[in-house]
């Protein structure tokens, strides 16, 4: 099996239903001779021809407009944004847009769009950039928000993605396109949207992350595994559709439970994972939920992002903390 | 800006009758119902048995001229939300097709949506992948209570267009005649994949912004007499009686089969069915989540 | 003491600060000859001049940006935006830009900013006009949420939001707008942030709301009170500052909650309330605390809001369940 | 497109020293110490020295010219991140006075950014107010590597100003005197109270975008060969020369010392304190909520 990074493995997932439906269309910024900054789209404007692989303006809200309409004329547009913290300037365009076509035109207009955003800090890129906002499109209940962690993920779920018949929301880890390789099969696969991935099993706690914020999970399962305390490793994969049946049940044999993500904690995804665990969950829990994330400040200068982001050391200290309780 | 009927319904220059008079008569025809709808419906309105509703009163000509340059079989129509007769003529939006190669995109907006950001955005990536859209501003004098000196302190909007590499055309929008023929250019030019055009139709809302408004705060009477006299429906009409195809009989017979049309209209839609509760999660994705699906036995009392 | 509805004690603060504070500015869209679109700002213009509450163009971004422009040069400007949901529009200029100034410029450049927006359905008015997105602003670290939900609290927060020396987000209840008067100190004063109203007490359940919810909150309570079941009702007033000790005491008398918003369920401010409550009030706890909130769909149309609305009923429901449980 | 210097530095159709020499060697001293920093900052940056960093390389006349047209007393710079030298030259931005009743603000984009519908709006609404502003574009033909036909299919972006009621000039950006001329004229203009003015300064983006972009993915080397040609530091010194101000000699004094005054700060940026943690919970808020003091607690251990 090839080995890929995540950049390698969304490239190849993006190569091969390109090829395979020629609707679809990659529009954005720096897509096309640059391949993209971060050159997920290396070569494919090469390939495609430059009618499917678009540069486009300056212009994050017609970015995704476009791909409103393109999906409404029958293609199946996916639009990079170059930092998920851009999407600040195409909010309107997404969840109050994108995520009611087909609720508005009761079922005619589906949007097959997938919006690809990479999200998080820890690369020392000023504001904006890193800015951990995937709570923010949860509100928007017609969005569906991925976020894969890994490059078997990264390939699989893009494929799912892009096939969606609904809009999805993409959101990939920065910090880890380039962290390694993996193995990933060559031949097409899909990942589906509502199943989280047990990292690891452990009986002492449950961890719960999603996009980089599992690789911070998995350093401290490792550093609490040698003190002795066994921790099971859930990555969520997908916020909307969420599988609250995985969370339950692990909670339910752990009885202890942190969750860990990027964006300041209050009103962080964190927060729901929480609110539906101690309900589903409330009478096998042996001590509170916990939750590390980033402080409830601004994305601080790059010098100082290592002391704001959560960290295995972090989560370690408060597994701790809750296995004292 | 350009004009083919003065407002007393004459030619300009002499010029010939640029259109087919029973296209003309077609034209008028929707702009009647239009202005018969909007006093039905602000009455029902007020009756409280219908909601929030905004006239197209004054802006006839503009709506309906646009919309009668489009194909229906093959362009489609993006209203804002006081294009109603378009909507009637087409179906909103026309949906009959997937955009066809040779499909056109007329979209309309007024001077106050103008002034957000989304309306340069799309114009100037119009004009960069030569998009086959026709922007349809129907610049109204108002945007609710704020003036159109207040918006933009362009000389005219239609100037923008350069700035995207587009042509601009100002036209008299109560004037049926000149805003067909500008929109079937723009039409025309965009099916030939030249690419986007901006229009702005100078006309005038001559009633409130919508029901919940109140224009006697902001609005001077004198103004609204000065648009009265530029009405765009007594404009055609006077032009086609002038050409012998419009007298008092035939606006009875007008009058009255809008207003035939009007009532069924009305006793077909009270007899439609209440959308049902459970309607609240169709549509929300092609299959609803778990989580979503919990939430519908729920609200059914299923849970 | 003089009675006024929402609408008036909003128009009254105004007046008060504008006459007090010379710096004091209006701007938005049709907040001069119109007097605005619910009248909030009625008379201001005539009053103040043209200089002080100005009318915009229709660009919600510009709006806000203008206010940091003016912030930063001086003036103390209160921005109104029509309703919340236009708010869309203007994201990127509001927590990213408006929600930073300070931090970046390392206290240079404080914006005391005030921007004032009407929020959540019940009026059938369509998709974007009620949507409750005040969540979404929480993961602004930076940005104060305050919500009053009477006429009283409406002044004096109001009085407390344009002299805070941060931007903050005021958001009215729009169904509450004209429904009834209530006492209102002639006089100047403030109800500083931070702080939870304690609506009424009750034995049995705490009830947690904040805006029109308050009132939905206060006929369950009182519903609840025919059935023989006493229900705290806590009105938050203010998200950011979250006024946790009060909850906290609450919830350790009553052992058992539910919290309401107008907000979808996913991801919504109740999330955080639970999160919150259930890390500190944990082993007071009789049983899960429950949400009450919107349907996760988008807004629905007006003949069936009433259905996806939280309502007296829904809530009386969730408390006889939590009760029995 | 408005210019005073071909690209020999001869002044154009023999026109008269628009200014003072000293005031030119001043702007040229800039622009010298602006290349410098490139170089070096660059040179830091590769060896790990110094994080992502963006080149003002080839648009030194169109910094400094504009930004030498302001008054540091009263008005206000806001940069966009290519405008190093107008900020060592006036701080970031100007912030020793709030904005006085004569003040005027310049503010900094590319052509790039200027695709945003922020750009509309803000003009826009600058037109309206008659807000005392100057819109600088930079047009340097890129956006990291969307060229300038991609952003726009405008003939030239100077032309939207029309759109927005204010005048629109498009100048030679590599022309320092020329920039200062038109910048010039845009500040009185603004602080006349006559409103905004929107400068499209034409130049060319001779390095990469910033330090993580590689332009041989999409830039044709014979472009660059062109620009390079028009490199607006040479054009300068030429013009001095033919007036007996510039010599061998003193572009050595000149760029020795610079290369001093550079080697200087770096000393005393090396030697400037790291930001400690705890700085992160600093102007969040002129108060932090009991949350976020919670959260420091934890952060300093104190929790
Ligand atoms: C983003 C947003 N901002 C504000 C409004 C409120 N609003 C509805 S219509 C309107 C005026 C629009 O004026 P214009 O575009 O000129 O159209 P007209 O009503 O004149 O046809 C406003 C301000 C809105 N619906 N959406
Ligand atoms: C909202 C947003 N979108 C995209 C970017 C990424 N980005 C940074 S600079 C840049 C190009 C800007 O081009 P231009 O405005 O012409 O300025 P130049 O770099 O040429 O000086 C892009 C796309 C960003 N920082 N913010
Ligand atoms: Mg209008
Ligand atoms: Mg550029």
């Amino acid at each position: 099996m090839p080995e890929m990074n995540i950049i390698e493995a969304i490239r190849d997932a993006l190569t091969m239903e390109m090829t395979r439906d020629e609707r679809v269309i990659v529009l954005g910024l720096d897509v096309g001779r640059l391949g993209g900054v971060f050159r997920t789209t290396d070569g494919l404007q090469q390939r495609f021809g430059k009618d499917r692989v678009v540069d486009t303006p300056l212009a994050e809200a017609v970015i995704i407009g476009s791909a409103i309409g393109l999906a409404i004329s029958g293609m199946v547009p996916v639009a990079e944004i170059q930092f998920l913290g851009f999407t600040h300037q195409a909010f309107h365009q997404m969840g109050a847009q994108l995520g009611r076509f087909r609720y508005r035109s009761r079922g005619r207009y589906p949007l097959p769009v997938t919006v690809r955003a990479p999200m998080g800090g820890g690369t020392k890129t000023p504001e904006f950039h890193p800015d951990a906002i995937e709570a923010q499109f949860v509100q928007y209940p017609a969005l569906k928000i991925v976020l894969p962690s890994n490059p078997y993920d990264a390939k699989g779920m893009l494929l799912q993605a892009i096939r969606d018949p609904d809009p999805v929301l993409f959101i990939e880890p920065e910090r880890l396109y380039r962290k390694g390789r993996a193995e990933v099969p060559a031949e097409d696969y899909t990942v589906p949207f509502g199943k989280a991935r047990i990292v690891r099993e452990g009986k002492d706690v449950t961890l719960v992350a999603w996009s980089a914020a599992v690789e911070v999970c998995e350093r401290a399962a490792e550093q609490l595994s040698g003190e002795g305390v066994q921790a099971t490793v859930i990555d969520l994969r997908t916020l909307v559709p969420l599988d609250e049946e995985t969370l339950v049940k692990s909670v339910e044999s752990t009885g202890r439970c942190v969750v860990v993500h990027e964006a300041p904690l209050s009103a962080g995804f964190g927060a729901e994972i929480v609110a539906t665990l101690q309900e589903n969950a409330f009478f096998s829990l042996d001590a509170p939920i916990a939750r590390v994330a980033s402080y409830d400040t601004p994305y601080p200068p790059a010098s100082l992002e290592s002391h704001w982001l959560p960290s295995p050391d972090r989560v370690v200290k408060r597994v701790r903390k809750l296995l004292s309780a | 800006m350009f004009q083919l009927l003065d407002p007393a319904g004459r030619l300009r220059n002499g010029a010939k009758p640029p259109l087919d008079d029973e296209f003309v008569l077609e034209g008028l025809r929707w702009m009647m119902l239009s202005r018969a709808i909007d006093a039905r419906a602000t009455g029902l309105q007020r009756q409280g048995r219908l909601g929030v509703f905004s006239p197209v009163l004054g802006q006839e000509a503009s709506v309906v001229g646009s919309a009668m340059a489009l194909d229906p079989t093959r362009d489609w129509l993006v209203p804002q939300y006081r294009e109603l007769p378009a909507m009637l003529m087409h179906g909103y939006p026309l949906h009959k097709h997937l955009l066809s190669k040779d499909g056109v995109v007329m979209t309309y907006f007024g001077e106050g949506a103008s002034s957000e950001g989304d309306f340069h955005e799309a114009c100037n990536l119009a004009g960069v992948v030569k998009a086959p859209v026709v922007f349809f501003l129907q610049n109204n004098n108002w945007a609710i209570s704020t003036p159109r000196q207040l918006q933009s302190s362009a000389g005219s909007l239609a100037e923008r267009a350069a700035g995207y590499g587009m042509p601009g055309v100002q036209v008299d929008g109560n004037d049926l005649l000149a805003v067909n023929q500008v929109s079937r250019e723009a039409v025309a030019r965009a099916r030939a994949g030249e690419g986007p055009s901006l229009i702005e139709a100078i006309t005038y809302r001559m009633s409130f912004h919508n029901t919940t408004d109140n224009p006697s705060k902001y609005q001077d009477p004198a103004e609204l007499e000065a648009a009265r006299a530029r009405d765009p429906i007594r404009r055609v009409q006077a032009y086609l009686k002038g050409r012998g195809m419009w007298d008092e009989k035939r606006e009875q017979e007008f009058e009255q089969a809008i207003s035939e049309e009007i009532e069924a209209a009305i006793v077909k839609a009270q007899k439609a069915p209440l959308p049902n509760r459970s309607q609240i999660f169709d549509n929300v994705f092609a299959e609803l989540t778990p989580r979503q699906a919990a939430q519908r036995r729920e609200l059914l009392g299923e849970g």
